[in-house]
């Protein structure tokens, strides 16, 4: 690659989409860790701090936050591209809650003195933030968590139970949905909290996933006492202000890249298999295609939408739903072609492009989390064709 | 293109659907359609003369040929709203008649302002997209061919792809839409060109009947959801039912699916692309809607239940029209191998 | 074929299974009119009442008819092979609603004087009976009926609408859920009424359907007056009746034999289409090949069923769910590889054989008629594997 | 097969079920079969003597040769009832051993008890019926080679299949469901037969594979019926939602057709099925099995929601055991063909 002026962190808003992706390519070329690229499974903070520190330091850690605020300035087009081009090179996620969710959001809703406390933490990682929303038996249907907040004093006393709450083992922070009023309807009386997770009374427990690995955890809250002053926004508000930060980084779940890079994974399982050129395989993987290409299209069809600064409608639940599914046929496929290797634990023949079974497993929860696909078709079926509740 | 050239572009592809209200008027019920079906020439002279009088048929060529030098976006955009009101007259065969004797530099008045209809008969068997070319070999599936005025036929002449005004006793085949289609050995009459380039055309023909399709979906479905908001059983109205909700979900999809996959096709002809960029795009879009525009149909047959079985009910009209637009230039089978023989490898 | 002898009537019920299924095949090959082998749409009276009579001359118009009412008294297991080898020879269905529906129910719930009056002439033909069952606003949920008869003297005053009514333009008689209750709750207050459809007030308007064939009906009924007499079984006890006379019968809504028919004929398609041998084709036809075959080994396990004398229970609605989808995607199929052939409106080169546009559109109502695949599924959720309502 | 017989044979099996209880006992946790997984060898060689004791590892041998000589039924009965239960012991390979071994007339007591595990090394790359036969070729995917005490290795010898007793370093690589595949060079041992058929073993083998994901399906769904009897989200049982309803419904019909596909071939083999007929049964039943097989589990995970995601809930366990057993003895694919190639055509 031709040599790219990367410019300062401040003129990346600037530039001609184009140029922009051509210096994003520039970017993760120069600086990301080569032993990090297309992990086979989500790094832990022990493994990804060093390309966070990198992004750190380099300005870039922050790409949807405002200048002022340490971030770039972004639009949500440009951070699409980011993405994309992080997600062509293989780039992995970062511990990135903090990033994505709650700085937006104390941006947004936060007073002065929590915007001064919290995000240079952030930008520099020394707080490492987990989210923590769902509960056992709040899951598709959040809104009925349980965990409370009392307020004692200066301080909320916390008690009840998360769950899958990503990387939790790696944070010092979480932020939560409590419940602050028992007595208001489902979604009122929810509120918005800031925890110290070495408070007295936090107990995190790994969950083992079928991946086998260690990606979300139990979180336990016992008589954990919270500062009054970590509350975020308005008393009972919580449930509206973190819907409302559900913005169009939804498009981000119905990426087509993750099926792109499954498809050449296919199509290399194919090669080795010797199956490539058999005519029922390519007719199957004809289909695939196709369906990858016309998910691109409709996917393109949302971007330009950004482009253009409309905000998305609840109908982008398609792109979520589309690109899982076919995330999902992909590696069925893999399966069907594989014979015997299809069982392996490891990636065949120790090619990490080739693990399949591996991606077969990775490809379950896509359809269940990030709001399954049963209710994102509720969405559809409400909220975009209008059919009846 | 630019932010301002965008705009311009949809504020021409808007005028366009507009003015498709002429021969389809928006709200209209399907009483013109129904009257002639199964008639002949099963479709309506005047109303051809209409479309040529809008500028339709001649949308795609050059201003100095007498056309409005559209883009496909455009075509595809009046093609799917005459798809949505199952207007029989042959807008896509007759554009391609159009396209054809422009090629060839022929006189093309009468068949530009849809006085005549000259359709090309240019396939000798069933789902290809080669061009027949012997001089005797019978052509067949030649739309509407019960309202042709003469034929334009391809004949190969010394490894060049001449073109020539015929005529021909057809028989005549009546389709499930109400329609018909010809086949018959040529008789030649003119030469009209003595090389000419088809293929492009047939593309265009192709994307224009996934258009077509795309509009036909649409209507269905919303019809459909109609439906599934009124009717009730079980004293429920049944658009309540969580696994019709759900199979809907799933049409809109199909939808969104066939409408990014037209459209783009479309855009990215208009940008230029020629050769296998070209044939790729069509490709992709034409086995889309193929395969969409039948799945949809039948599916919004099943979720309206006995009524959508009955032929005075409307919906019944669109899955007949897609059983015959559906293989028209091409079957999904085609068109997905075609691709995959001319789309490069993704970037992954 | 070798001469079989033909037993008379009376001894068909005790032949061995195998010699019972030869001897139909002899008979169907002495006795079926060639001309009406495998109609493409359903057969008015007009075409075949020749058979219907024919059938009548030999005794074996009703072979589940105990036969001391002139029936053949066949067990299901017989009945299964005696409609399999009609199926397989292409014999079409008569106006047989007399024969399968209401001679059972006079049988089980008549008096001896509607025996007397109704039966003898079921077995004549001089009665051709219609089931009116369903109305505009009771389709899949049948018991929202409102079709009534009010008691005025000697008679129920009949007034409602029927729709759906099969080939009620060839029958001279109807049976009719009718409401004769309108304050019970749903499935209470329905009646069964024997109605002569000469009785004025009485319209038929026939329905074309997708098939452009006009098999099914409207029944308007203005102030019909029917003899108390013609009512069967006790008052507002018709709904338990007519369901329980949905006997063991269900099963051939899931014979199999439609989709080996329309298998067939895909063969013959792809081999004309010149596809036949196509790899991808190959694949696809293997599928749906092993759908029919595992279809009629699960098939047979009902029929062992009956052998054995057990009682399907609800779980028999698999196999109308299997056989219309399957017979659908093989149709569909047939769409997909008959290049523009496949709109056209008659048999391709005039083969009745290729009759595929038909073949797609008669497939469709498969999944519709005889409670639709959504009620099937749904009786499955809940009476086969126990979901709550 | 007269009434009599027919009974007589539904009690054989029914007994059959009820002894699988000696190592899968109903209700029991799959405690055991967590502690075993992803050890050396992944399985417990005292049971494997067990079920050697139970008289299962010869179920098929006839009685002369120390067999119990059951049906194809009673053996896809217990295979079945192992699949329900994970049973991680290598029945089908150790009585597809204790087969070859009577086959060739060979000593076969430590087999046939479970003392010794002898997989047969048979094939030389991956989803293959081809039995592999070159005297140094190696031997693959064989399965829980990690607890193998020597191999069974055909060898092509002037133009018949020899069997060989051999050993060889296995390379060791495990399984999503905690078990091991071995790949080897052999070092061939002792000769046990100059000319030993082994297809029809190999096919026996396959059935028993797609009797026991057929187990496995229907435990999975068996926990999954439960969890949406039970588990609530919105204030609704979540098994009150149409939508999964009748997804419970689609899983409960593959399971009906995999059921009848499985039993019907075995049926036929017991019945006298050679060749052709054979094969064309085998693999309509594995075809049918390794497909449902992956489609089932996977749906269940589904239907589970998150919780069907974590490794210490069992459904779980269910799917991983699908990804290995699915294309053993042959994939959905390869048994396809297979059907295609030995089927005759219906009689339609």
């Amino acid at each position: 690659m031709d040599a790219i002026r990367i410019p300062a962190p401040g003129e990346l808003d600037a530039l001609e989409d184009d140029q922009f992706r051509h210096v994003v390519r520039a970017f993760v070329h120069a600086h990301y860790p080569a032993h990090l690229r297309n992990p086979p499974k989500r790094l832990h903070w022990a493994e990804n701090q060093e390309w966070y520190h990198i992004l750190a330091r380099e300005g870039w850690l922050c790409p949807g936050w405002p200048k002022e605020h340490g971030g770039l300035g972004l639009s949500p087009a440009k951070q699409i591209i980011l993405t994309e081009e992080y997600e062509r090179h293989g780039v992995a996620r970062c511990n990135d809650h903090g990033i994505v969710m709650l700085g937006p959001l104390v941006i947004q809703y936060g007073t002065a003195a929590q915007r001064q406390e919290f995000l240079p933490k952030i930008l520099t990682g020394e707080h490492v933030w987990c989210q923590g929303y769902s509960e056992p038996n709040a899951g598709s249907d959040l809104a009925a968590l349980r965990t409370e907040a009392v307020l004692d004093g200066d301080h909320y006393v916390v008690n009840g139970q998360k769950i899958w709450t990503t990387l939790a083992m790696d944070a010092n922070w979480i932020f939560l949905l409590v419940r602050t009023d028992k007595h208001a309807k489902k979604q009122e009386g929810i509120s918005f909290l800031l925890v110290d997770m070495t408070t007295p009374g936090i107990t995190v427990r790994p969950i083992i996933n079928l991946e086998l690995h260690d990606e979300f955890c139990e979180v336990f809250f016992d008589n954990v006492r919270v500062p009054k002053a970590n509350l975020v926004g308005q008393l009972n508000k919580g449930w509206d202000m973190a819907k409302a930060l559900l913005g169009f980084e939804r498009i981000f779940l119905g990426s087509p890249r993750q099926s792109g890079y499954a498809l050449s994974r296919l199509k290399l399982l194919a090669e080795r298999m010797g199956v490539a050129d058999d005519p029922a395989f390519a007719d199957t993987y004809a289909r695939l295609r196709l369906d990858f290409e016309d998910l691109k299209a409709l996917f393109g069809t949302y971007v330009d939408k950004l482009k253009r600064g409309e905000t998305l409608g609840p109908d982008v639940s398609m792109l979520k739903v589309l690109q899982t599914e076919l995330f999902q046929r992909i590696t069925d496929t893999m399966l069907e072609i594989a014979g015997e290797n299809a069982g392996l634990l490891e990636p065949m023949e120790g090619n990490r492009d080739l693990n399949l079974g591996g991606l077969y497993i990775q490809a379950r929860p896509a359809t269940i989390y990030g709001g399954s696909n049963e209710i994102q078709r509720n969405i559809l079926s409400k909220n975009v064709l209008n059919l009846p509740g | 293109m630019s932010a301002a050239t965008a705009d311009d572009r949809a504020e021409s592809i808007r005028m366009i659907r507009d003015s498709a209200a002429a021969v389809a008027p928006p709200g209209a019920d399907l009483g013109r359609i129904r009257a002639l079906r199964f008639t002949d020439p099963g479709f309506d002279r005047a109303v051809l003369v209409q479309m040529g009088e809008m500028g339709w048929l001649g949308l795609r060529l050059p201003e100095a040929q007498g056309g409005a030098a559209l883009g496909l976006g455009e075509a595809c955009a009046l093609a799917e709203e005459l798809g949505a009101a199952l207007v029989p007259e042959p807008l896509v065969a007759a554009m391609l008649s159009a396209a054809v004797l422009a090629a060839a530099g022929a006189k093309l008045d009468d068949v530009v302002a849809g006085r005549h209809y000259l359709p090309l008969a240019w396939q000798d068997r069933a789902d290809t997209l080669d061009i027949a070319a012997g001089r005797d070999a019978p052509r067949c599936f030649v739309p509407m061919a019960a309202g042709a005025d003469g034929y334009l036929v391809p004949v190969r002449e010394a490894g060049r792809l001449a073109l020539y005004r015929a005529t021909g006793e057809a028989r005549i085949e009546r389709t499930q839409d109400g329609g018909n289609l010809g086949s018959f050995v040529p008789v030649l009459g003119e030469r009209l060109a003595a090389d000419i380039a088809l293929d492009a055309l047939l593309d265009e023909a192709a994307l224009l009947s996934a258009a077509y399709l795309l509009g036909g979906m649409e209507r269905a479905f919303a019809m459909t959801l109609d439906y599934l908001r009124t009717r009730s059983q079980f004293g429920r109205i049944i658009g309540t039912f969580q696994a019709l909700q759900h199979r809907a979900a799933d049409l809109k999809m199909h939808l969104a699916m066939t409408r990014a996959s037209v459209e783009s096709a479309a855009a990215a002809l208009d940008a230029g692309a020629t050769g296998d960029a070209r044939r790729a795009a069509v490709s992709r879009a034409k086995a889309r809607a193929a395969e969409a525009g039948l799945l949809v149909t039948r599916q919004c047959i099943q979720l309206h239940g006995g009524i959508g079985y009955t032929d005075q009910y409307d919906v019944g009209l669109y899955l007949r029209k897609a059983m015959v637009v559906a293989n028209q230039y091409g079957s999904a089978t085609l068109h997905r191998r075609r691709f995959m023989a001319t789309a490069p490898e993704g970037d992954e």
